[in-house]
């Protein structure tokens, strides 16, 4: 039998360069981990872009983290500063976790 | 009017037409991003050769002191022009004025082939002015954007340290040292790759960034008509400044156009991101519509072929 | 404090050739954007396959949008043609977003 | 219309060396289809780890596969011999499926 | 026979072997395709290249002629075997009979290497009729399924586009077209990549395509006995048929052959994606088995040499 | 000396420097993994001409012989001292010994360009006692773990299989063996790309390998100093055993230094995707971090040349 609980998924969508900046963000929030997706292409209110820069100056990325309640709102908390000033979409959706201890 | 029918401008033309007609072609990211690395490193190790046999000298001081000088200058003529003629809010001027202020390396290449190809090659050391060039138009722009945004002491002091370490500065600047080092002999086991291979791989990113360009172009939709003729008209003003200071400091012909179109040209790769961090606000699609969609194109058609004229006319 | 919101996360699964064809009808329907993260490799029905082929035909793409609950129901709605013809995978998952007037 | 149907969505994030094995025990659980996203970077106990291997050797993919409750079950039951040997992470969303006879 | 034993070849058979035996080896997705796109503008350009030196004659349009009809031909005769031999269904015999009536670059240009080594060399010109041959394949499929699936005129119309601006055709017509105006001359300092490369990159890519083409074999469930035997008949007739018909119209042994070459050829690249499109009820999976797992490697070890020796004997 | 300021090794040095700086240098991974198997390719197909050139030799026979027993031996020493000295437990310990047992393709690359520059080229065949020696350790490894893990008897015929099946050990006896069959001159109209293009990519994938090595230390918490010493410790231990037992066995100076060379250097590709699925329990990121960041950088900058010394002195 597995033990499963309810955990918060944290899904931050953000320009490539900003990455680093969110992951230590995501850090000092005392999560276990956090795991970065590519991102191919989107649009949105200004332009469609499409990962076909040179320079990826204009490439974005998924960082999700799974955690507690506390620590997503927490992190939430953390994020608000830069959510307006560098355009992140920060949506949180439920899941059910094996392994408890792990996240 | 030969070198127009260069296979490298034939490719950015094929590229450009191609994205037009909306045709798939498109090359992967990752082999796109390879190529301007190559390009970066040849560029840097040919420069360093070319410096190590020929030695150092005064003009080279001279040189690197007026690229600085124009990197940090142009971005305030560019900052008055977009704001007084293209509309621009301080923020969106600012981020706009650090890409002209800065240089493209391609447009570089472009360039120096080009001049080769006309005989009047530009010395090896304007490399490393190309190096030099790319960051202090960063910070003038932020400066004119006034420490806008959420940026402390702190997070300006890692942001300089990003840009100055920045990839492209550290490759060219690198691969430059390194083709000092080993000199010509040195260079000749892996010139097959870095000279031999140069023009064509140039062709194959020439075609990218003809597909590129012309799609952003199509993509903007905060490109006005206004800021699309600046986007002309800078390079135009830059080129002749940048050509003429360097031959008042006494360049060759091939290397005051060289310094012309490094003035001309605008950047697109380094810049851009160096912005997305400390100027999250900017709209970033248009800057990248300006350089890399009106400002690169041209200077391929016209503006590096006018910039040699008037190096050859002063020099004459 | 951040307020929050439910929205619905709609997401589709396709052939990359398809991928505009399916963005044209994402956009139709009112959305405020889309996001494309690139997929490497699955199995269904049919075949296995995963994205080694050169010409990138078989290869697929995960499209997905965030939305309001009525938005969402349309898009479900736009894309059923294409569901059977083309063998799209969709489905909505609930996600609470921050900043709701930016979906 | 469209008829939808309650799913459940498993996600295994894994080792990319080991996603052969766990494509294996998922299609033994009766599931209809699985897929794989690349992932590019990530963090957790030990080390911070970005996709820059040559080799690949620590680099991670995340399966997922939408099925039903009783086959997500199963799935997990059959995991959990590698969830801790192989270190790997697994979750469970609930998702809304259109035609739900595809899983 | 010599030629099994080429380089290009055997890392063909290298990559079938480590596929079947189940090897991990594999080439990053981005850079087949980089190999690829490289391989079309190398024969692009020398095509154009060789064109420019050997200027236009009437027997360049009579080959143009002659592969439009056979692109347009083919299918239909490939249709009815699929359906009377391989019990296909109507929609699946379409979708598999355009791919047989389009082209495939990578056996052309193996092909081509192998005349070049057997000093049977095609005309450069060929270049041309591979791509003209590439997209009417797909109008005559769609033909054949009689517009099955959803489409409307408009969307009609757009496959049309999207099919006639295809990255492939663009690149290979583009390259075709900076060969001819650029010359030799104008080649010469991008050769050491486009023609000095040309056949280590080929060997590398075929590398791929052994691991690929196996790999599909392994995965594809809908591939019967009777299809399999249909994906080797179809290349022998249609590659006789191409030969002669390149005889009869005038084409020296080298283009003859390579005609045939063509029409035994089977597309992979092209035409996936646009029924991908046009006709996605189809089974994409037995389309790509077909023509990369059966008729690709026999066409690469045995269509190829059979095709030559027929264009030699009736030349002789 | 000289040999340290080789672009190769300029290039390495660049990229650990980048790294250390926190440059946000970068080469795509496909670009990477596409370079290693170039690279992979390269060295197989150059070893085989040259066996084919110079014929088989009972020499042949001893060295790979030598090279198998090595790779299994050398991880007894490694577990015994990563024990005692290094204070690991068996999982961990059995999986570094497993690293170190078998060999680095790059760290022999780039030896080889050092030998041959420095007049001493290891023989052809040099290339297929490297493949030989690639997975023995990895059994012997985990043996040292004594079924550790929650492997059966199918699982491990499995695990063998595809540790024998591996895509670098099938690429370099398979290019080995197309080297072989082809000879000198099927080689010639492939040499442009690897030969030709050797160095110059390896330039570029040292760049690479400096970048990773930096960053790996950095993010590695479980490198201790007892262990750091040890990354040097073993090749200094088993390169002096690799090159006395080459030259014992009747080895020239250079084939003697390659074999020192093979045993001193520690595996960072095949053997850790292999322990991730045998030893998943074991700290990939400590066996990472000794082979990548501490033995590599020690052996090419000093390992080498000190093997190379010791090879010559011995044959003098
Ligand atoms: N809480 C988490 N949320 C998201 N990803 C995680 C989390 N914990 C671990 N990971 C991912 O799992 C990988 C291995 O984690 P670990 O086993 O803790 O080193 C990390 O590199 C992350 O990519
Ligand atoms: N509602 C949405 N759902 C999914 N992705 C979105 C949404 N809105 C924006 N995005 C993504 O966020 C990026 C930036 O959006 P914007 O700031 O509106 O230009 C877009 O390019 C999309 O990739
Ligand atoms: N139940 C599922 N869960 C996740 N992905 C699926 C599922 N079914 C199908 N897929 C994906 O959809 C693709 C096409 O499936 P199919 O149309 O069944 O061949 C597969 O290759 C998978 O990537
Ligand atoms: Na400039
Ligand atoms: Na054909
Ligand atoms: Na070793």
């Amino acid at each position: 039998m597995n033990s499963t609980a309810r955990r918060k998924k944290v899904e931050i969508l953000a320009d490539q360069p900003l990455v680093r900046r969110i992951v230590e963000v995501v850090k000092r929030c005392g999560v276990t981990g956090w795991t970065v997706l590519p991102v191919a292409a989107g649009g949105g209110r200004l332009n469609a872009w499409s990962d076909d820069q040179i320079a990826g100056a204009s490439a974005k990325a998924l960082v999700f983290t799974i955690t507690t309640e506390t620590h997503a709102g927490e992190l939430v908390e953390a994020l608000t500063p830069l959510l307006d000033s560098h355009g992140l979409l920060v949506w949180v959706t439920d899941v059910e976790v094996i392994r408890p201890e792990r996240f | 009017m030969d070198v127009l029918l260069s296979p490298v401008i034939l490719f950015f033309v094929l590229g450009a037409l191609a994205a037009a007609a909306r045709s798939d072609l498109a090359i992967p990211e990752p082999i796109a991003k390879g190529m301007a690395l190559y390009l970066m490193a040849a560029i840097g190790l040919k420069g360093g050769v070319q410096v190590a046999e020929g030695g150092f000298s005064a003009t080279m001081a001279a040189a690197a002191a007026a690229g600085l000088a124009l990197s940090c200058l142009i971005p305030l003529a560019a900052f008055a022009l977009l704001r007084g003629i293209g509309r621009l809010g301080r923020i969106d001027a600012a981020a706009v004025a650090a890409h002209y202020g800065s240089v493209s390396v391609v447009t570089f290449v472009a360039g120096s082939e080009m001049l080769k190809a006309a005989g009047m090659a530009p010395a090896g050391f304007m490399v490393a002015v190309l190096a030099l060039m790319e960051t202090p138009a960063i910070i003038a722009g932020l400066v004119l954007a006034k420490g806008a945004g959420s940026s402390d002491a702190e997070e300006r002091g890692e942001l300089l340290r990003e840009t100055l370490l920045n990839g492209t500065v550290v490759l060219l600047l690198g691969s430059f040292a390194i083709g000092l080092v080993v000199g010509k002999e040195g260079f000749a086991p892996i010139a097959p790759v870095f000279d031999g291979g140069f023009r064509g791989i140039l062709c194959l990113f020439l075609l990218d960034m003809g597909l590129i360009a012309i799609r952003r172009l199509r993509e903007t939709r905060s490109l006005t008509l206004r800021l699309a003729g600046l986007g002309i008209l800078m390079p135009v003003m830059n080129g002749t400044v940048g050509t003429v200071v360097g031959h008042l400091i006494g360049l060759d012909a091939g290397s005051a156009a060289a310094l012309g179109i490094l003035a001309a040209s605008a950047s697109y790769i380094a810049v851009p991101a160096a912005m997305r961090l400390a100027l999250p606000q900017a709209d970033a699609g248009l800057s990248l519509a300006m350089s890399l969609a009106v400002t690169f194109p041209f200077n391929i058609a016209l503006g590096i072929p006018a910039v040699s004229l008037l190096a050859r006319w002063l020099a004459s």
